[in-house]
């Protein structure tokens, strides 16, 4: 269920171009929350909340952890909260990443691109926690914009790539061959066009993708981020029946 | 404190609801709250058949606001009967069912199914959508239309009509005169105020469908002008709305003429707005020296 | 980078100018920065006799904005030609001359008066007033009063006529396609919205005059959306303005269509933004990958 | 000159019941300001600036301090300012009060009413430096109200009168009777109906009043602060002509 809180800042740092870690302190959150799932920021002079992946969570510290790109007016003001401040947050929000079929040594694809990376660290968490075997193919534009590498490769095969071949194998994530797997599932959360991609180049096998849009509410009221599926109702709401679909679901 | 307020149709504990397309049918928020410490309850635009509405992005913000452009997408008229309804009647709060349509006869149609469930105790007329190509605000901009569509669905209704008004008006008064003289029960306003905004990287209107409603506090002193107009020159009962956010804003607007009022966009920030302002109210009214709501309707005119 | 534009009449070296009434004429502002540093100058609405204006308070804080009611105070035109533009005279930046009145008459006459001074390089037709009893608004929300007195103004000025639209209509286009008809050779949009606060601790609106005008970034979005529709229904340049605060915004405005920009409230929180502004645009310019104004202009429509 | 300053908070604290004292750091103003005027501040998610007149200053320490009762949103959010902050300020703004025709052992009368008192104590400061006799009268809703009273018997005589009569004198500050004194000015500051009442009863004497309007600009640029006078114009600016005028040019 989601709550309204005020949370205490732990950090809010910097950790690499435009690319900041915020860690806040939430027992309910640490302890209840998902991979795929999201807060949603109410940000200071800010009419609309900002939506933030769960990037990582310690239940025995009641810490929830939130990685995000500068990309405007809102995570401009989120970056300039101290320490010593708390904010206010709903979640958490949205539906999981699907795992439950998957049993030990199954072999899954992860792939992210940019600010589509950190739900992915998340769900690597829990993934290894299950002892599934994982190959994580992590998109970034350049060297400069490289976070949580050394995270990732602590949980499991890790390749990193950049568009300008600055750091990893040069190119875009859907470029690395990955033809000598057998993956059972894949996840994926990055930009739209990304995400188009994988689901077309991994046609042959069930995957998740989460997906991003503006959000006016963010708990399913209003309407606002619709994504159109194949059911008849013809679409679901990106902040309640998402932001993770089923590749067999959506219409993209 | 006595909040209570009688209206046509509505016999409200408290002047606060939710206003139209920002709560949904309630499902999501009755999360957040117990729905039954609402005045009323407003739901959803419906229409007579399912929409899907406009294109993504639908929504923007502004400085002390937000641009939308949802595009009425609703599931239709039926299924909001045969599926919202039923969750909405559990709770002992008056509902009022928000019609509109792209053709006279669409909106008779969905006023008229309307009628037919008795657990719905008054129709809000929305004549004032910016963000459809047809129907919505051209009913709501032009007097003889908005006179003769508020007529048709007054035959067709058998609970009170709210007629919801546009700003997007020369004379919001006139338009005002025209729905009463149609018979209208009632008047809510305003809706949101048409506008634009450019996302300066991809050099684009940021909303897909270019235009979008404005609303939030950045268009209270509109709402509070016109209502205060509307109020000198109708004898019809005004459900205030336009940029509410807290206890002060509810009394500024009933002195400004509004019976009652509706809450929109504060709800995306704080989802529990509608239940804490019902909570500030009786405080903030002693404050002011108010010693019910009746005694502050109207009181802001000189 | 070049950031200057042609307009009728006016050689702008760059598209920054403070509004009508948020910059009197130019003195108090002239502590602050250089006035050669804008590209020109719009001086307060002249009447043809000296007017005191309404009543205190004239002005009132919103939310992202701010109401206000002067009233057209100003000492009349001749003290106006005699005693403030010997003043702007000494810069070398062209200068606007606003022009109000109650009458057809008046309008004509204050033109008349303006263009037989050489130093004024344009008129503003102010038909958009909302704060005054007669004239003003009552021109600017009538398509043939528009057209007729713009006609006129048209008749007895030998500088080129601006025309100042008011968002408080229906359909700005049909007023802006009027102005062009009679010969307007420039608009200048959006002039304030008609709102009001009410004070609760007196239970009365804060304004003397009741309502007033909504200026600020609150209004941004009704601008840019009605400079985008006239900027597709007429040939004319317009001079936008409505909420700008920082060169982000003068951008925006710009790929709306507008082909330069006049700020006015943020003057008040900032005497030095049109400075500020104008030093930071080249580099903001740069960012989103123009090279020049005229790059910009009109650029956001799809 | 009016200049725009980004002023350190040397404090920000309560001094009275809804009444604060905000100390400001600007060696300009400490060292060019007069009695009379005041400063423009810029509080955070205002539009429009908050005039507050100059209480006192302190030229060795460049200290400048401000009294401010909270009455509205703008105050509200002032008193959330903390010492290690800065404020955006404009000023000094406005007209003084006259004094330069007072010679040592002139006896004047100050009569300031609420949050018309802050100006005098910065005039008292003058006069007392002048050592021109004064005597000073004060008046407050009620005993709560009071502040300041320790300062202004350190520069003169002072009569503190409550509306309750719950400290001092019981009544408004025109009630007091001063008929043994020979006063050659009077100043006063404070809302409306008490300097027309000081005008009225003083009428014999030359004095200056300090009026207070809802502002715009605060430099004399848009009109919003106009008092009706009795020369041709037929009007001043109190942000630029005023605060200050002589009893014998307005009309109230
Ligand atoms: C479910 C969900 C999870 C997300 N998780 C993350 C995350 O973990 N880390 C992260 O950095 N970002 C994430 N985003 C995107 C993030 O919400 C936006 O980048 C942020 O709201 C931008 O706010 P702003 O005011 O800074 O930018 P704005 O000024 O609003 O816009 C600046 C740019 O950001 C883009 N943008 C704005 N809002 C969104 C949005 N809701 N979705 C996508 N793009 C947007 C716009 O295209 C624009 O170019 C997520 C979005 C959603 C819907
Ligand atoms: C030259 C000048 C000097 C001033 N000096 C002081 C001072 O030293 N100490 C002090 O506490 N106040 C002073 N004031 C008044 C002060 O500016 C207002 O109290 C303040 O701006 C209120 O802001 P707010 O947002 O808190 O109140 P708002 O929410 O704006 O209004 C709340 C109440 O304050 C009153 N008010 C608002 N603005 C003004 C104003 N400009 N003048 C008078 N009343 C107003 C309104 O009537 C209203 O009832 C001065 C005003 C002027 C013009
Ligand atoms: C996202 C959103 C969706 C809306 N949908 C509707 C709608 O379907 N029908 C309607 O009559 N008004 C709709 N409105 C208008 C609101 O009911 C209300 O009139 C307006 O937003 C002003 O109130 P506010 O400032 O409190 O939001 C919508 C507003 C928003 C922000
Ligand atoms: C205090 C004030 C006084 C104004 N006086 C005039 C005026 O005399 N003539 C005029 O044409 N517009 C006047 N305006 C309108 C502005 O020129 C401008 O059109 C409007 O404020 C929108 O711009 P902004 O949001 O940047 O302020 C005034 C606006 C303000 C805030
Ligand atoms: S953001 Fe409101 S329904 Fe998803
Ligand atoms: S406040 Fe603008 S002229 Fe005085």
């Amino acid at each position: 269920m989601i709550r309204k809180e005020l949370l205490p800042i732990i950090s809010n740092k910097k950790i690499a171009h435009e690319s900041y870690e915020l860690v806040l302190e939430s027992e309910y959150i640490s302890s209840t929350a998902v991979p795929g799932q999201f807060l949603h920021l109410s940000i200071r002079n800010h009419t609309l909340r900002r939506p933030l992946s769960i990037a990582a969570v310690d239940k025995k510290n009641h810490t929830v952890t939130l990685l995000y790109k500068l990309v405007g007016k809102g995570t401009e003001d989120l970056i300039t909260y101290d320490t010593n401040e708390k904010i206010d947050v709903l979640g958490p929000g949205g539906k999981e990443f699907v795992i439950d079929d998957l049993t030990e040594n199954d072999e899954v694809l992860l792939i992210g691109g940019g600010i589509g990376v950190p739900p992915l660290h998340f769900l690597a968490q829990k993934l290894s926690e299950k002892n599934v075997k994982m190959t994580m193919v992590l998109g970034f534009l350049s060297k400069e914009y490289l976070f949580y590498e050394k995270e990732f490769n602590e949980l499991g095969h890790t390749i990193i790539a950049t568009d300008d071949g600055s750091y990893g194998e040069k190119g875009r994530v859907t470029d690395v061959d990955l033809s000598q797997f057998n993956f059972k599932h894949y996840y994926s959360c990055g930009p739209l066009p990304m995400l188009k991609a994988v689901k077309e180049k991994y046609s042959h096998i069930d995957g998740f993708l989460s997906f991003e849009e503006r959000f006016g509410c963010g708990v399913g009221a209003c309407f606002a981020c619709v994504i159109p599926t194949k059911d008849d109702a013809g679409y679901k709401k990106i902040c309640q029946d998402g932001p993770v679909f089923s590749s067999k679901e959506v219409l993209i | 404190m006595n909040l209570s307020i009688q209206l046509p149709g509505l016999n409200l504990k408290n002047p606060i609801m939710p206003a139209s397309g920002c709560f949904g049918f309630g499902r999501e928020y009755s999360q957040f709250f117990d729905l039954n410490e609402l005045g009323a309850i407003i739901m959803k635009s419906a229409t007579g058949e399912e929409r899907l509405g406009n294109p993504t992005p639908r929504v923007a913000e502004t400085a002390s606001g937000m641009l939308n452009a949802i595009g009425l997408q609703n599931p239709g008229v039926h299924k909001i009967i045969e599926k919202e309804i039923p969750f909405l009647k559990k709770f002992d709060i008056p509902i009022i069912a928000n019609v509109a349509g792209s053709t006279i006869e669409e909106y008779e149609y969905v006023a008229e199914a309307f009628s037919k469930d008795a657990t719905i105790n008054a129709i809000e007329l929305n004549i004032s959508c910016p963000n459809v190509k047809e129907g919505g605000i051209q009913f709501g901009t032009n007097i003889n239309m908005a006179e003769e569509i508020t007529k048709r669905v007054k035959a067709k209704s058998n609970v009170p009509v709210y007629v919801k008004l546009s700003p997007n008006v020369t004379n919001v008064v006139e338009i005002a005169q025209a729905v009463e003289r149609a018979g209208a029960d009632g008047i809510t306003m305003i809706n949101t105020l048409t506008g634009m905004q450019i996302h300066l990287p991809s050099k684009r209107p940021l909303i897909a469908n270019r235009t979008g409603g404005l609303s939030g506090p950045a268009i209270k002193p509109i709402a509070i002008k016109m209502i205060y107009e509307v109020s000198e020159a109708v004898d019809l009962p005004i459900i205030g709305m336009g940029g509410i956010s807290n206890a002060d804003d509810v009394i500024e607007f009933l002195l400004a003429g509004a019976s009652a009022v509706a809450i929109g966009t504060a709800n995306f920030q704080n989802p529990l707005v509608c239940s804490e302002i019902i909570n500030n109210l009786p405080k903030t009214l002693e404050n002011y020296g108010f010693n019910s709501i009746e005694d502050v309707i109207g009181k802001g005119h000189i």
